[in-house]
């Protein structure tokens, strides 16, 4: 029997259609210890940035109701020593690896993309929504002329297909989504981080030196479903959803709402095999529906 | 998931919980992740492993919120999920071993003072323990060690003495382990135990990154146990 | 010793800072049971318009990780039904009554608002932003520039103080506060629910009937902060800021923030003396801090 | 809080709690908000009341979700919350009492028996219980009505016969409510129980809305019984 979860991105093939997020996994090597990374449709490095970032000081992270914020501010070893260091492992991988590639101005994001021309990447993922760095990030994200603009300009320089990752934090998401799709992306991906701010009443401070940070997990999936349902719909580029997918069923709505992959994250931190039994509801859905293939119910709603 | 042989209060907000263990050989000052809910709350917590003997994995652990709370109400014959052994954990040292703890920070001294008298039969291991009112465990310790002074209420690091035959570890309050880094002279190692806000535990979220003089440190994967000069000013 | 949690808003006199919110308290008799309503700041109507509504059908309420969807879709008796069956019980209270007013387009907000003008009403609040309903509603709340002149047109012909509820939906919600500031809105109050959307998977289908709902609740408390820290330093007229407000501690995050007063919604339903709980905290807290009057924690952050 | 007397498994998933509740009087029909859970899951559940006497209330549930799935961990000496009794219940009658109930529908109905025996010693009390498998709580109706018809994976409404000396009162899955609906003569009046999502429990929020012949109703406070030419077309 064929493999019910093959999913095409674009032109792009994964084995299925679940990758953990940026940001959520390092580059691979931690998950090791739970499960093949080979089992994944793909994965998505950490941001990375043309120069190395230390990332924010003070607290990162804050627990919330179902939710997860964090305020990391794109720690990364920069695109030199990613490219040195991580790329020669990853590059070997069966699963698709996505770059995401972040900056903080117009010439940081295209220089990045750029030292990507000459590695064999099959999908590059454009942040233009980090809600954690003061300059650039999120700013790219907010506008549609502004998201457009930098999408234009990486799509020319850029050798490989581009998906770009849309905020949740912006003007109305479906211009970004159009924007973006007229400026040439390949994809669009989101939800990132929805921006929220946490107090420490006692020491009667913010908790993030940043005072706001990125809300994710379980509490922004209503909010997550809803801009999948509505980009879907806008847009003719295939759409790699997340936001709060803890389980296959989270994942199979999205489906459902018209996403072809899905990306998990803050799952991965408290349940590290959440991927791999993803795939695996997902697969005895398929089988007990009697799908062919999953995208059978690819945006029935 | 792991078999809870005892779950018990030891002093108000205390709790000493003992799991059935065979997996993995753990090391002192390594931690687990621990989880006893679904979705609420979202995240494990970190604890450090106060004891461990082949089949057999032990914590202590102080009440201090949500988490903690939950893990309170289990019972022996409940289970729980455990993700570990995680963190670096203390190094091997082939000195005399002087461990400086302060409340709850005594946790993984324990089995690190354990584990290096075990080792090392005919090597000195002395321990300092603070607590800001009833104390707990110390007869463990007693048990184990060859001195034990013990502190209530007071500022341990007034009664710290050293000398250069010892390697210092401690784990308790930030501001107790700088104050031993001052303290303590140049000449001996003093290796501290650093606690961080954690979400995966394993080096991938880079939310426990800590500034060290080699650049930033991940708590969870290079750490927990950093050299003092690598961490604090001194 | 005089009543620290005594707190003006604009000039009105409440005896405390919490107020149930719209929609969550009906016209308050359910609550009788439960409490004195005059130990209550203030409460806050159901969400009146001109004409009776039936309200949405088919699921009106759907739970998430710690949050609430509902797509009640302003069910009310109407502004007549209203001020002859429930604003004589309401009057005599010594709790501010907020009544708050819906509509489905202009002449519809201007007449309801009318009908008001006879009574001796404290305080309307303007709702430009229930996510339920398709006509109007929302719609006025996502753009400024159609905040603006909502705002000016009811401020024009009511009698009496208008606060006007802002959507954390629309386009940058900072730009919406100034835009109703300088339309000689009294006070702004905020968030109204988040929309998002929910899925049956077994059934194929969206769970609510309209597609999408509001979210409200604990998991979207990071976000009301977030955004009431922003408006709160945006304006300079006062705002009752609301949003996942559970508990005594979650209030004061917001008053820290900047708020005057704070609403509470969803935790009416599943604890139902949460209102006078959170009052007594409050006043604890003053006490243990030995604060006068809880305004000198207001915006320290 | 309420203190849980007993907490047992009668079949696979169906439960029968006893909470000792000295509160207020409980008529049949009604029901409560019940939680064992600090914010997850959010909403309460309403749960109707299974038997109720004086010091002592019951309540028959099914493990469906989350919700009840918490409730199902509790053991006797747990408390959990409760807010109640809520609804409107089923009305006092004077003729004899036919009640149908379909799977975890015939809780409401117990209480409703044995009251209506209780005060109406004289008059019949007939019982049509329909189970999809496992039948439960069956000799508990079998000892207070004078008939009860057990159907194990039918359709309960083919042995349905009545009188015109009866009321009917029913509770069950709704397509099994509308199929009573149409089989008794309209000479004989028929009151259901209905269920909706449901978040304050007792009027405020508008959340369980129903649609009547005489405008829009909430099934937690004007119901959750209706008769049925007020909620169905018949
Ligand atoms: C490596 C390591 C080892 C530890 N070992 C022990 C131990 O052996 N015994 C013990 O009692 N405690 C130990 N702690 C602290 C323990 O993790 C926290 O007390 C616990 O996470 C609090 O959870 P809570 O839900 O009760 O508190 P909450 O305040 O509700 O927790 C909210 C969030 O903050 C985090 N958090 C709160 N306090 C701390 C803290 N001090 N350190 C890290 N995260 C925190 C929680 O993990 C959670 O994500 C250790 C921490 C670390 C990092
Ligand atoms: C007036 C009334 C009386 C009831 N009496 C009983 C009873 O005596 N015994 C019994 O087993 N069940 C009864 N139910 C149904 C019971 O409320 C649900 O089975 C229960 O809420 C499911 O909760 P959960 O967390 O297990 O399921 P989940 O599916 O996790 O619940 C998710 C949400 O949906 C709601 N929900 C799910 N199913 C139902 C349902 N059938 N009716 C209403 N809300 C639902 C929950 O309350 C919750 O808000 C009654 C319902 C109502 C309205
Ligand atoms: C700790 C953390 C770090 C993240 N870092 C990045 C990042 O570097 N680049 C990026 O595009 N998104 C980043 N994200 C956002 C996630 O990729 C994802 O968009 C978001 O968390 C929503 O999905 P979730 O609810 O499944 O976590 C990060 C999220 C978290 C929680
Ligand atoms: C069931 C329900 C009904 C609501 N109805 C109204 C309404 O009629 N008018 C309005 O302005 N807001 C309405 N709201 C929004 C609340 O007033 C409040 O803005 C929102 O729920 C956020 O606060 P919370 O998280 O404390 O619930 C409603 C919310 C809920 C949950
Ligand atoms: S906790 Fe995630 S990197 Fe350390
Ligand atoms: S459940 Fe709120 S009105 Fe019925």
């Amino acid at each position: 029997m064929s493999n019910p979860l093959m999913t095409k991105f674009n032109g792009i093939e994964f084995k299925n259609p679940v990758i953990p997020a940026s940001g959520t996994f390092g580059f691979g090597r931690e998950y090791e210890a739970f499960y093949d990374l080979n089992s994944l449709g793909g994965l998505c490095t950490k941001g990375l940035t043309l120069e190395a970032r230390p990332g924010n000081n003070g607290m990162r992270l804050w627990e919330t109701p179902a939710g997860l914020m964090n305020s990391i501010g794109l720690e990364n070893p920069g695109m030199d020593a990613f490219i040195k260091n991580e790329w020669p492992h990853l590059k070997n991988l069966e699963a698709v690896t996505i770059i995401n590639v972040g900056g903080k101005d117009e010439s940081s994001y295209l220089e990045a993309i750029e030292k990507l021309n000459d590695l064999d990447v099959q999908l590059i993922e454009l942040n233009i929504s980090c809600p954690n760095v003061k300059a650039g990030g999120m700013a790219y994200g907010i506008k549609a002329s502004m998201a457009e603009d930098i999408t234009k300009k990486v799509v020319a320089v850029s050798k490989h297909p581009i998906m770009v990752k849309l905020s949740p934090n912006g003007e109305s998401i479906t211009d970004i989504a159009k924007a973006c799709e007229s400026a040439g992306a390949t994809g669009l991906s989101l939800i990132n981080t929805v921006q929220g701010m946490a107090i420490d009443y006692k020491k009667k401070k913010a908790v993030f030196d940043n005072l706001y940070a990125g809300l994710s997990g379980p509490a922004v999936k209503p909010i997550a479903l809803r801009m999948a349902h509505q980009v879907c719909r806008a847009v003719n580029i295939p759409v790699m959803a997340m936001g709060g997918i803890s389980d296959w069923q989270d994942a199979l709505e999205f489906i459902m709402v018209g996403a072809t992959c899905i990306q998990i994250g803050t799952v991965n931190f408290n349940h590290p095999k959440a991927a791999i039994e993803m795939i695996a509801g997902l697969e005895k859905y398929c089988h007990d529906e009697g799908l062919k293939n999953i995208s059978e119910v690819r945006g029935i709603i | 998931m792991a078999l809870i042989l005892e779950n018990q209060e030891l002093q108000p907000g205390i709790m000493k919980m003992t799991l059935a263990y065979q997996e993995k050989n753990v090391r002192p000052g390594q931690f687990f992740m621990l989880r006893a809910w679904d979705k609420d709350p979202l995240l494990s917590r970190p604890i450090s492993v106060y004891d461990y003997q082949p089949g057999k994995l032990s914590f202590l652990y102080q009440v201090v919120g949500k988490g903690t709370a939950i893990l309170k109400e289990l019972r022996s014959g409940n289970e729980l999920e455990i993700q570990g052994p995680y963190g670096n954990g203390f190094p091997q040292i082939d000195t005399d071993l002087l461990i400086i703890g302060g409340g709850i920070g005594i946790a993984p001294l324990f089995y690190l003072a354990r584990d290096f008298k075990t080792k090392n039969p005919h090597k000195k291991c002395r321990a300092y323990l603070g607590f800001r009112d009833n104390p707990y465990v110390t007869e463990a310790f007693e048990a184990i060690c060859d001195e034990v002074v013990i502190n209530v209420g007071g500022i341990i690091t007034d009664d710290v003495k050293t000398n250069n035959s010892e390697t210092v570890m401690t784990c308790g309050p930030e501001i107790m382990m700088k104050a031993v880094s001052k303290i303590i002279p140049d000449s001996t190692n003093v290796y501290v135990s650093l606690e961080a806000h954690m979400a995966c535990g394993i080096g991938a979220c880079l939310g426990c990154s800590c500034q060290t003089k080699n650049g930033n440190k991940k708590v969870c994967k290079d750490g927990p146990v950093f050299l003092r000069e690598e961490v604090f000013d001194v």
